[in-house]
């Protein structure tokens, strides 16, 4: 027998498979296909202040081994989200869930944070301080370390929930943003938001997404992913939740050799509504023929020794 | 939805660049015509998204008809019987065939005609007389217009430089045609068109670019008089009264 | 017939094609393979001061629609390439030749650059500022805007051929870096160089590459070098020679459209070493097929309109 | 160099985990044993250097063999005959059997066996007599001991654990044997080991992680006596003394 649990901010999760926000909404299309209480937790839909649309249509482009997506927050709105999502999320998943609270100010942030805080469902709130696809500071909290560490300071004021703050990748130096939500109070960090990029149709000599840019994810990312959480891990002594690419059992274990507590599984829900059962099912296959009994002592692992 | 396995029967050329693939498979789960399935192929990351033309759940067949238009279909058009597929499907909501009258008009564009065949069977097994006006560019492009005069269906089919059949576009066609409903499913801005220029009310499939195709990700969402909605979930096909065209 | 001419810093190219440095040696092994007179030019392996073994083996490693290397900048040397290679290089190759800079502080670029600028057939200088593959700053000063500056400024007093600096993708702001390469009197921009990424084996549990990290080139990367090529398009007004991932005809004029005057080529010549003259060849095809008849008349054609 | 095409025309496993594949195509461009070929394969972006084990110029044959050790070689795993494989070749030196007694040491270890099969063909055919020495893990990994024997030459296999001739690791085995020279080809750590112990001179054949396979890169490069060679393009065999072990 092996062991998959690990331990995220104190609360113990039977796997470390977590799907990502923005990818697999509050989890109900995912309910409908699978029991997803076998899931560690999951991360829901990128909540604001305000019901948004989000960004006009074409939304997604496809890329080597990737994808683009400039879908800019669509969301109901946190009140919404209360209201009405989180009681039927009650009937369909009953362990403690990821919220991943977006924003435009710090105002927002904080005021998003406080109203899930008051939710009993709500096990970690995930700051995301990175989205790409939004005008106005979305991602610019998420690029500078002062930013970052002020999001950190104002949202810890207002719940006593874990906190997790959510980088971006699109900076120079990811650990010292890391290091400045870490010193600010944050209980854990998640990484990588998707990596700002663009296509550009031949047809109409315009960008493909309406939004010109949008965020990559997929395995395209995931040697840069994994870099940085190598890097993250060298800098900070708080959990690490990472992401970006991972797309199987093998990936799950070396995203948590670089450093990982726990991880997360964006685009390769799209693509394959059925990986993270997959996973789950495979990882203690892959743990045997690796020699690994117990998943939490491998985090950190290829920087022992 | 479900995740499937289809395996290619036969793969014909039916006009330019347009191609038919008949495929072995659970063809039991669709529920509707103009619902879609999600094709994934080699070496892409995205699926494809493809609607059912027709689908026979005795024989356990599903018909797709395809234009190469990129990559994804350029490979769809090189396989062989025999090759598999790894599908979702069914996918979206399709046409809703209890509403509109017996005589409802039902109008194609280019590759946007496959769904409506297997509609317009599902019109005639419930009595109704469609009439049915398809629009092409040119003559090579013109495909099915048999498979509906075998249906017993009126038939139209305009193309833009009158090459085959009436020349201009469909919604001259519709000019001419009494119907107090239509069914639609074509280009964007023939769809627009017919929604600006038909008295009727009736139902438009539409396409957006799809990161999932089964709700999950928000990639297809258009904004309808009754707040968002995803096309991959909610659509393809929505009523032209939700439309703030 | 099409035109595929363009003019790169005052110097006309019969295509935009040029192979990347470090993935084409100084020619040689591609010129037993074709005439490699049909490219546009090619740009030479990163030279240094002093002979550079580089970084121990493993330098390579597979990621999904790419790989990473850090092979850090292994050549002979400046003198060594002055007196070995460029008068070989003369056999087999009669074009204008860009001559790649690598260096680990300002005085080193000064001096490489002082002794290739002697070089008749050198027609460009490339100031590599971005390689991440090589400890004690040759990274640092291509993430940095006053750093970059401060290189340009001392290569520019020594040469009066064209210096293109060659930028960094991991860094935040990549316009900033260019900006400030341009107010210095850079002729043209490069970029984008590799991601800084990293692979674990599951067998022996540490990074793949005994350097650790290395930097990630192919198609994986094509959506974030067409983003920075697009976004520094607008910060300066000097051409833009775009690389990363570039492995069609069709990819040539997308990273044009997005405000390219030339492309490079790295990681393709490596899986596909007649990559080159087969895009050559298929070019007009592609320009005729997206009705472009004068290959420099959509150079920022994404921008458009 | 050439890029090339070559037909599978047999694939099949002859060891744990171990396949052997014919390939149809072009042999004539192999100038010595011990040369290789690097392998594009669907969806992975670098090639996979595979050794020649025996080639046959007039028929057009190539025969590989190969361990399912990833992704790429369980793909290979799986070809069947009639699937094509883009290949680069020939790259590298082989070994050079110019030089070296009459009765030479040809010493392999697990999957570093196959290219010492056409060495030993062609020192055969030079009149010479090697004594070959195998090293495998276990009996389940043995294989080519009858090719080599075939050949008319002393074969001795030696396991780990002894389950298939003598136990104990190649080093042992050649300790009892008389030689002035030696080919090997096989784990890094077993190479060491033999350039260690061995007195005699020698070539050996080495493994790096490539990034192209015909010298473009400097993704392999290694550091010996004389400077830094290429192990794709210097190599993959080099003279003992050249190595500073
Ligand atoms: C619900 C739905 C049903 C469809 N039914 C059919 C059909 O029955 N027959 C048919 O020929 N086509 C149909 N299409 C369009 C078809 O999906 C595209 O032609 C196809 O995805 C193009 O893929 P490609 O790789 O050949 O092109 P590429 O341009 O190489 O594709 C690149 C990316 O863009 C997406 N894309 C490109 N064009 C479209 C498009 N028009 N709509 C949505 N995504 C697109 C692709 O899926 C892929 O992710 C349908 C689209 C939708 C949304
Ligand atoms: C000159 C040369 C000749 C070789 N000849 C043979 C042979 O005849 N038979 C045989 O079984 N093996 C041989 N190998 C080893 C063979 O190349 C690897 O086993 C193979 O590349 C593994 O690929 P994979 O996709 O299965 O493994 P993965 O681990 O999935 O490969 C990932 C990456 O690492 C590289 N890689 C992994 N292992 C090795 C290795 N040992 N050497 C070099 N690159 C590696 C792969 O090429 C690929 O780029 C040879 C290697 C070299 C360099
Ligand atoms: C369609 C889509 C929507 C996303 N929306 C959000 C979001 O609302 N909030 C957020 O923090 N991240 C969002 N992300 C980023 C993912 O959570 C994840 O960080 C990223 O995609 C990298 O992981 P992956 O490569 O596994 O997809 C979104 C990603 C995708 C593909
Ligand atoms: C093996 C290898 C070696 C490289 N060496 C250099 C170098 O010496 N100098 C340099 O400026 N860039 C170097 N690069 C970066 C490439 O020139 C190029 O910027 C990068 O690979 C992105 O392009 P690509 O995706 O087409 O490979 C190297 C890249 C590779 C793959
Ligand atoms: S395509 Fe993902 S929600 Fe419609
Ligand atoms: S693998 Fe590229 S030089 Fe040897």
């Amino acid at each position: 027998m092996v062991n998959t649990k690990i331990s995220l901010c104190g609360i113990e999760l039977d796997n470390p498979i977590i799907p990502a926000s923005g990818t697999f909404g509050f989890g109900k299309e995912f309910a409908e296909l699978y029991d997803i209480n076998i899931l560690g937790t999951f991360s829901f839909k990128g909540t604001t202040h305000h019901e948004r649309f989000g960004n006009p249509t074409p939304r997604i482009a496809e890329t080597a081994s990737g994808m683009l997506n400039a879908v800019g927050l669509q969301n109901p709105g946190v009140d919404a989200v209360i209201k009405d999502y989180l009681p039927d999320m009650k009937t369909y998943f009953h362990k403690p869930v990821m919220a991943n609270v977006s924003g435009f100010s710090i105002e927002e942030y904080v005021d998003v944070s406080r109203k899930l805080d008051q939710q009993e469902q709500v096990g970690w709130l995930e700051i995301n301080i990175s989205c790409p696809n939004v005008h106005g500071g979305g991602m610019a909290f998420g690029t500078c370390p002062t930013a970052a560490a002020e999001v950190t300071r104002a949202v810890r004021g207002v719940t006593k929930k874990p906190i997790i703050l959510k980088l971006s990748p699109n900076t120079t130096d990811i650990a010292a943003v890391a290091k400045a939500c870490e010193d600010e109070g944050a209980d854990a960090v998640s990484l990588i938001n998707t990596l700002l990029s663009m296509r550009i149709s031949l047809q109409t000599k315009k960008p493909l997404l309406h939004n010109i840019t949008g965020g990559l994810s997929g395995p395209a990312i995931f040697p840069v992913a994994l870099r940085m959480v190598y890097q993250v891990y060298q800098a900070v002594r708080i959990p690490i939740i990472g992401m970006g690419g991972i797309s199987s059992a093998e990936d799950v274990v070396e995203m948590m050799l670089a450093g990982a507590t726990a991880i997360q599984i964006g685009a390769a829900n799209l693509v394959d509504p059925f990986i993270c059962p997959q996973i789950i099912q495979k990882l203690p296959d892959v743990m045997r023929k690796y020699g690994i009994s117990d998943l939490s002592t491998i985090i950190g692992g290829a920087h022992h020794g | 939805m479900k995740e499937q396995q289809y395996t290619v029967k036969t793969n014909e050329q039916i006009a330019s660049s347009v191609y038919k693939m008949v495929c072995a498979g659970d063809a039991s789960v669709f529920t509707a015509p103009g619902q879609f399935i999600n094709i994934k192929l080699d070496s892409l990351y995205l699926r494809r998204p493809i609607s059912i033309s027709d689908w026979n759940s005795e024989r356990g067949t599903i018909t797709l008809v395809y234009k190469d238009v990129g990559t994804g279909t350029a490979q769809m058009s090189r396989m062989l019987p025999g090759a598999t597929m790894n599908v979702l499907s069914p996918l979206g909501n399709g046409f809703d065939t209890t509403v509109g009258g017996p005589k409802p008009l039902v109008i194609g564009g280019g590759v946007g005609t496959p769904p409506l065949l297997g509609l317009c069977k599902q019109l005639v097994k419930e009595g109704k007389h469609p009439h049915v006006i398809l629009g092409f560019n040119t003559k090579d492009d013109v495909f099915y217009e048999s498979e509906f005069l075998d249906l017993g269906l009126k038939t139209t089919i305009v193309t833009m430089d009158g090459s085959y059949g009436l020349r201009g576009m469909v919604t001259d066609a519709c000019l001419n045609v009494q119907a107090d409903y239509f069914f639609a499913c074509g280009p964007f801005k023939m769809l627009q068109a017919l929604c600006c220029t038909l008295p009727a009310e009736g139902q438009v499939s539409l396409e957006e670019r799809m990161g999932c195709g089964f709700g999950a990700c928000m990639g297809c969402s258009i904004m309808t008089r009754n707040g968002s909605m995803r096309v991959c979930k909610e659509g393809p096909v929505f009523e032209r009264r939700l439309l703030d065209w």
